[in-house]
């Protein structure tokens, strides 16, 4: 194709036709908004993508994208997004999908795309509540939320969904937030280069069944103390002047670090060969740390889907057969 | 006389040089986990196919999991009918029984034939070998034997023999004794040596002493039973009289594969299979994943949620989306297997069924999963549903499926068991390049500026059209939610969702109109026809046929498409005054037929994890022919 | 003139002081997902209930997502009938339609009853508002509301006047407007404001401003009404002679989780529920949550797999294992149900139906799962199943769902739908100290040197042992494979498998020994009997009714017990000339009773999404009496 | 009772009266053994006793135990078990898995299990094979692993099930060997003193489908100078002088240390606030560094059940209520 044929498409060419049907104020018109202008960006073309998503609210996602789209069942998007891969290795593959929907029932097979390192982009909308069945804790809900299904407050223990993807061999892990729209967007542009599966991990705002959940730390008035941008190869600063630090103690447990030690800020590197700098970073609590988003780890490492294609264009050229040799295999005898 | 489908034991025949001539025979190997029944079943079945005789097999095996040496749940079996006439069925009691060891001889003695030979490895009647297999006293002193040919042999003994000058340690040896015991059969039946040796010098290529020690033991054995006259004849069977053509021995799931693959080379569509490890079907995904030189890409999932689902990812994509698995993990798919269903994209799903429920009798046989395939799924859900009869019967099975899931756009569910999986035949192979056409096609690229319709459908059989993702201007979305028909938006809309819960069904049913008219065996119409499905079908053509020889107006049909059910079935059944359906489960079809055409088909069940033996079938139709008349 | 079970418009009544009496009304609240209507139509109908009128309701909300303001698919609707005497069904088409936007007004005007009252909110007729809602030109001014007596208020206008001094911001005012619609309503209709006044002031106990606010535009509505004289007349409704008793208002999803704690307190056993939330079966959860203080462990598994077999895992300890969901999480939880069948546990599974297949219409009611719950899991897997018919019977199907598991050690399925558990109904409370008995009995402690028996079953119900771990002498192990009867080790053995497939589905069948007889409404013979089974179960008695009052020999009953059938049902079918069968699927239950009795049972099929409406049962079933005759 | 009545039962006393059915030579044999060993030393009592299993050839451990016993279904014992532990958290509830029964089908139940806390202890027989299925591999089998279902070579890389249960947010998380009995007696032990939930992979051999998967340091020869043994509050040495450690850089990454530098061995502490220094080691290549064994991780943490447990009791306390109470609430009326 010539590129004439195929200008550079805009953001609102990623629109399609379909009336958007979230509640008004939800942080997922915001996440709609930045990945199409992400994928403009990345002159992505509509006929080579592919949308793939489970159910809950953040699953409507690929009816609003004009290119093709998956709305499967509850929790088994990366499951068919994986057949999908392994079919046809040259579509863009995206998957969309809930903390309900990846966490809660689709757990195993979030897990089993991050250990085979599936080419699929993931990108996870973690409200830490069930939208869709109207608000019940869901496996990132905090402990003791009350909800309809919890009216007593949830004695679950959450998951990190960062530190699962990253004890499960995600090669591309990272965390962004629903109203920080350019911080977004750069990550989708990274997952996008990524080779094998990558994750973002996205807090978005349900604003009718748990609202708030983020804004201890994404309020403007908050951001700047209690957001950790993670940068690569930069230390871990934070605070409006980054007159604050995290750096690690011998055990690898953080710390935070100021004036005089800021010097001692932990040197960001996310293709660490280890991930336990990025666990150590996964499981920091949340109410004393700053929250870091951004890349925690990446790791360059072969793909599924390349291997088993390789492996199938290796046995059709060493092996060629026709069907009747096939068939007419083994050990076989005539009738006359 | 042409031979009818039963065996008479070894008397039967024409003499010449000590050599008579039989006209069939069933033979069971009996034996320890670890006494290479299995392989020595395996082994007779390919000589005396490559000899021209027609010949069905059945391995029995015991439990997945590997039980104590010498007890009763360790025995595996394998029997084995070879004849020189057309036949159905492995054959109800065996003619010789091979018994490794007392477990083997308790778990088989019931079922040989009254003067048939038995033949017995003293060397493991031991008191702790008899302990092992619950026998408080020996049987061969306590008359439970007589009326049998028993022959005993200490093999243990003449093995190590017949090896003294093999490197391998004494285990090694012992480990050959199936080979000996092999090669006196081999002479008793006049049986060629040749494709043994040749077989086995392929398999154990690697490791020459082994190749050695087993052919000398089987020359042993072949030359002990023609020295030491333990026989006073040995026998032979002519070739069977078989349509002229090229052979091949072959089990279920292979057949199975085959007919997927050469589907999927005439379609031009390209396979997926996702799948999950399950008894009895895994070497469905053994078998295709050893295809990929034609083009199959194979993805062991995490579980069979994952495996249908990829599939169904798969057929997404264009290519054709496989799964296979048994009874259990067709419960698990349910969910996603209605989303394709809504999705109307093809899909094949492999069931080849065990014992259920639950986790039942994973290794024994049953075809109890028939109104799961029909109704295992919520809400209204229609999925095509075919079943295949015989192991050679698959290959065409498979075919049929790719031609339906492709041509209609929907799933089809492929129904097989254990016994066809496991069990083998001589399988007459197809001509290539006349193979049924199958035609697959894509959508076009889209023209500019009109939208793509995605649940726009084919007039005649309501398929959708298969859009692959990549292709320019047909950019659509689908999803589970109920949804417009032509458009394929998310629609609520009452009249909408009737005419598309109306729409599924009759895309369904129209798969009617392709389908062959039925051609019973015997007369269109009389007292009793006997139907059937899947795996009973030989000791069905077995009993029918021979009630059909002694005069009854009996005749028998066999069903390959159960969803939907064929056009001319109604008529056929309404020309007999009785319609019996022999089915292992509680009558599942039967009750399907009773529903739609309130005819009271009268079901005959059995659910013991075995398959039917053709005697009680013909036994139990003969009374039924009675109560008719 | 005993009221019959369909509507009149506003006509007949008797006057009296402008007041006039009807004996029925059929309101429908419409207006978009952030209006409040539901909330508005529990209003009235727990007023309404209060007064002592029989009440039904259908509340019928859009799909999961809340869609754009002002916009069709965005539309949430309420309907409410009440009357005074006895009714079955919410009402075929309304008397009066409150519209709060043109959407609202678009989506349900077709309904509306020639000469009924229309309420319009004119402050949501501006021009975008009627875009959004696809109208090109003013409903209001193209004559298409001819016949109809419109009302049109600003009620937006009207309810931010009432509350000049209420501290809200124009936002929450707003939100008061739907209270302002109210309180003309029960100035219409003279209902009582006590109630509503209170329930409010608890809703919102914590912000008194809103309450305040909200009783202020309920004040102002009822005012307004009485003063500007809208109306020439207001209405009563009388109540209904209702048997004796007290009453409570009550939807399915509260009545059935009541069954099941009042019987788990019956018989003395513990409640465990395992569940994963699903459209509309999460109200169990929710309520069976909030009954910790009756001991009842709930359990928010991750998903449907793990919720299930957490039951299992509860009803293998002594607890009663329950699992609510509706028809894919019934799908994803066969599996672990085959387990269930096969361990012979007692466990319950609640299945509130929606409109299939695949995630098909969430928010929409069907009855499509019925062969599901009978097929759908590998193998010859027998299970009870019962279903509620209405709201107030959902408490007794549960109780009587833990009489049979805990009686026969069996799983039990539940079908409920959206219908029954949405709507609400009149409930006379039972006399808790006369509710049947349930006895549960758990396996006392072993003897020593005496082997348990975990599969000794008891004679006349087959049941085995409960025999909970922590208890001494009682240690054994069961699981998913098959297993000798008596003793519960593995067994491959051909016969006792046979044994035990028939023992499990002759456990199944003995539940019907302790079935009531079947009472039909009408005669026991005649022309036509409409049977039934769950949510049509109103619409069926109104028509039925009507039907006999005009003469013919009609008659209805309804199955609460569908595996096993009633021992009765057979005879009582045959006693009639034809039998017709309307349900919300394909014509589920038609096919059973057809396979089973070979009786020409008549579908009647609708599978919409919506309730079957009174009036169209009665046209077919006049049609079929036609052709009876 | 008195303790007369029940004098501690010895290792034949857990021995069921039926056949063990494992093939000659399986690994599972030793593992019985210890676990029959370690129960008796524990002072177990039969009827107190649950053991769960899914299905696999690992999964038929119940039936030779003389306890309680279920064999459930295909990776959802800890499901299951979750339910009789919240049923009855007096029992004593043990679950027993294999690598394809808790990482692959039941990964999800695994991974929520470990998160959640709940108090069983699960012995995770790991062969890196699927046995019972007849030898496919499985998604713990080595990259190129030649099987049945992949000829060619499975393409998958694997899941360390250590660094997994890490990332699920595992409290008591550790590594046994088949043949080794007594450490694995002692682990077993461990982890019944836990109160949270206990995990350990415990490498077994399958001698039929993958024979001497683990010999290459599980062999006499080899042993002392591939297996490291994590001892709480000790540094990390092994070989046979103890005369080799394993330390770590600033980032975390093993390395190891001999001679003089053996005093920068990592001193180890299975309490560590943070799971960073187990994931290092979970995460450590077999082929370059020793093989750990041992606890990895020990949090302690109040478990689910208990939580459970306290609420409905506390709801009960706090708001008797009859039935009738409960049936007859909210707004009733009379109708006479
Ligand atoms: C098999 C199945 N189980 C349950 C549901 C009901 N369900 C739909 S979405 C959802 C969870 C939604 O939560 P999440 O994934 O966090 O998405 P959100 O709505 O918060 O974006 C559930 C439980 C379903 N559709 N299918
Ligand atoms: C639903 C379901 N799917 C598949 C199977 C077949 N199956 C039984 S055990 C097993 C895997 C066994 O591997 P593992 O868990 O590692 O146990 P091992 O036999 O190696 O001890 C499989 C795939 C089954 N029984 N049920
Ligand atoms: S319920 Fe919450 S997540 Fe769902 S659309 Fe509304 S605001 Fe968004
Ligand atoms: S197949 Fe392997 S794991 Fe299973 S019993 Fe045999 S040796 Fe053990
Ligand atoms: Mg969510
Ligand atoms: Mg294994």
């Amino acid at each position: 194709m010539s590129s004439v044929e195929h200008p550079k498409l805009t953001k609102k060419d990623f629109k399609s036709d379909q009336d958007v049907r979230w509640c008004p104020g939800c942080g997922d018109y915001a996440i709609l908004n930045s990945v199409q202008t992400a994928f403009a960006d990345l002159g992505k073309k509509l006929h080579e993508t592919v949308i793939i998503s489970g159910i809950g609210c953040s699953s409507r996602f690929p009816y609003y994208m004009d290119t093709y789209g998956f709305h499967t069942i509850h929790g088994r998007a990366p499951a068919l997004a994986t057949g999908v891969k392994l079919s046809n290795p040259e579509l863009d593959v995206w998957v969309v999908t809930g903390d309900g929907d990846a966490m809660s029932i689709g757990g195993n097979h979030f897990i089993h795309t991050m250990r085979r390192n599936v080419g699929l982009k993931i990108l996870l909308f973690n409200n830490r509540i069930y939208g869709l069945t109207k608000g019940q804790f869901s496996p990132t809900s905090p402990q003791g939320k009350v909800t309809k299904s919890s009216p007593l407050g949830s004695v679950d223990y959450p998951f990190a969904p960062i530190a699962l993807a990253l004890g499960a061999g995600g090669t591309f892990v990272a965390r962004a937030v629903d109203i920080l729209g350019p911080h977004l967007q750069s990550m989708v542009k990274q997952a996008d280069s990524h080779n094998g599966t990558s994750m973002i991990e996205i807090y978005q705002n349900c604003n009718i069944f748990n609202d708030g959940a983020f804004t201890g730390f994404t309020d403007k008035g908050a951001r700047d103390e209690r957001i950790l941008y993670l940068e690569h190869q930069k230390p871990l600063l934070f605070g409006a002047n980054k007159d604050k630090g995290i750096a690690f103690d011998a055990h690898f447990r953080p710390f935070i670090v100021e004036g005089d030690d800021l010097g001692k800020a932990y040197v960001w590197d996310e293709t660490s060969d280890t991930p336990a700098p990025a666990m150590a970073l996964a499981t920091m609590d949340e109410e004393v740390f700053p929250v870091p988003i951004g890349v925690f780890r990446r790791q360059d490492k072969p793909n599924f889907e390349y291997a088993v294609k390789q492996q199938v264009e290796t046995a059709v050229a060493n092996n060629k057969q026709s069907i009747k040799d096939l068939i007419y295999a083994g050990e076989i005898w005539d009738v006359k | 006389m042409t031979g009818t489908d039963t065996t008479n034991g070894l008397t039967t025949s024409t003499l010449e040089s000590g050599i008579q001539e039989l006209d069939q025979v069933v033979i069971r190997f009996a034996g320890d986990s670890g006494d290479g029944m299995q392989l020595t079943g395996d082994q007779f079945t390919r000589t005396t196919a490559l000899m021209g005789n027609d010949i069905a097999t059945f391995p029995d095996f015991p439990a997945e999991i590997r039980a104590p040496a010498g007890t009763l749940p360790g025995v595996s079996a394998f029997q084995l009918r070879f004849s020189s006439f057309d036949i159905h069925t492995p054959g109800d009691a065996p003619d010789v029984l091979v018994a490794m060891n007392p477990a083997a001889l308790k778990a088989h003695i019931g079922q040989l034939k009254k003067n048939g030979i038995l033949l017995l490895n003293t060397a493991s009647f031991k008191p702790l070998d008899l302990k092992k297999a619950t026998y408080t006293v020996d049987p061969r002193t306590d008359g439970s034997l007589d009326g049998y040919r028993v022959i005993e042999i200490d093999l243990t003994a003449r093995t190590r023999e017949a090896l003294t000058e093999s490197d391998l340690d004494n285990r090694g040896k012992d480990r050959c004794k199936n080979m000996y015991a092999l090669g006196i059969l081999y002479w008793l039946f006049q049986r060629e040596v040749e494709p043994t040796q040749k077989a086995l010098a392929l398999k154990f290529a690697k490791k020459p002493a082994i190749v050695e020690a087993n052919l000398k033991a089987m020359a042993a054995g072949h030359a002990y039973a023609e020295t030491v006259e333990i026989f006073q004849v040995s026998y032979t069977v002519a070739p069977a009289k078989m349509p002229a053509g090229t052979y091949r021995n072959i089990m279920g799931n292979q057949a199975l594969c085959l007919g997927l693959v050469a589907a999927s080379n005439q379609g031009n569509v390209p396979l997926f299979l996702g799948s999950y490890p399950i008894t009895p079907a895994s070497d469905v995904l053994h078998q295709l994943s050893g295809y990929k030189n034609h083009g199959v890409v194979t993805f062991q999932a995490e579980d069979e949620i994952a495996a249908v689902c990829a599939a169904i990812g798969a057929s997404y994509t264009g290519r054709l989306g496989i799964t296979s698995t048994s009874g259990p993990g067709v419960a698990l798919k349910a969910e996603a297997i209605g989303l394709a269903i809504m999705a109307e994209l093809p899909l094949i799903v492999l069931n080849i069924q065990r014992a259920g429920p639950s986790t039942g009798m994973p290794t024994k046989t049953q075809q109890a999963d028939l109104l799961q395939a029909m109704y295992g799924r919520n809400g209204e859900s229609p999925m095509v549903v075919i079943a295949c009869s015989t192991a050679a019967d698959a290959f065409e099975v498979g075919y049929e499926a790719v031609r339906i899931a492709t041509k209609y756009m929907v799933p089809v569910m492929v129904l097989s068991d254990g016994y066809i999986a496991n069990g083998s035949e001589p399988w007459k192979l197809p001509d290539v390049d006349a193979l049924p056409k199958i035609e697959v096609n894509y959508a076009p690229e889209g023209k500019p500026d009109e939208k793509f319709k995605p649940y726009e459908r084919n007039p005649e059989t309501l398929a959708r059209p298969w859009a692959k993702p990549g292709t320019k201007g047909l950019v659509h979305r689908i999803g589970g939610l109920e949804k417009q028909d032509i458009t394929g938006n998310i629609s609520y809309d009452p009249d909408n969702h009737q005419h598309m819960i109306d729409t599924r069904a009759d895309k369904v049913a129209r798969v009617a109109n392709d389908l062959p008219p039925l051609v019973p065996i015997g007369e269109k119409s009389g007292d009793v026809l006997v139907l059937g499905w899947g795996s009973p079908r030989g000791a069905i053509t077995a009993a029918v046929t021979r009630l059909q020889e002694q005069g009854h107006k009996i005749s028998c049909a066999f069903l390959r498409h159960l969803n939907p059910l064929p056009n001319d079935l109604e008529a056929l059944m309404r020309s007999f005054k009785k319609v019996v359906l022999p089915e292992l489960n509680k009558g599942q079809l039967a009750s399907m037929l009773r529903a739609k055409y309130l005819i009271d088909v009268k079901s005959y069940s059995q659910v013991n994890g075995q398959p039917f033996q053709s005697h009680a079938v013909e036994d139990y139709m003969r009374n039924v022919l009675q109560e008719v008349k």
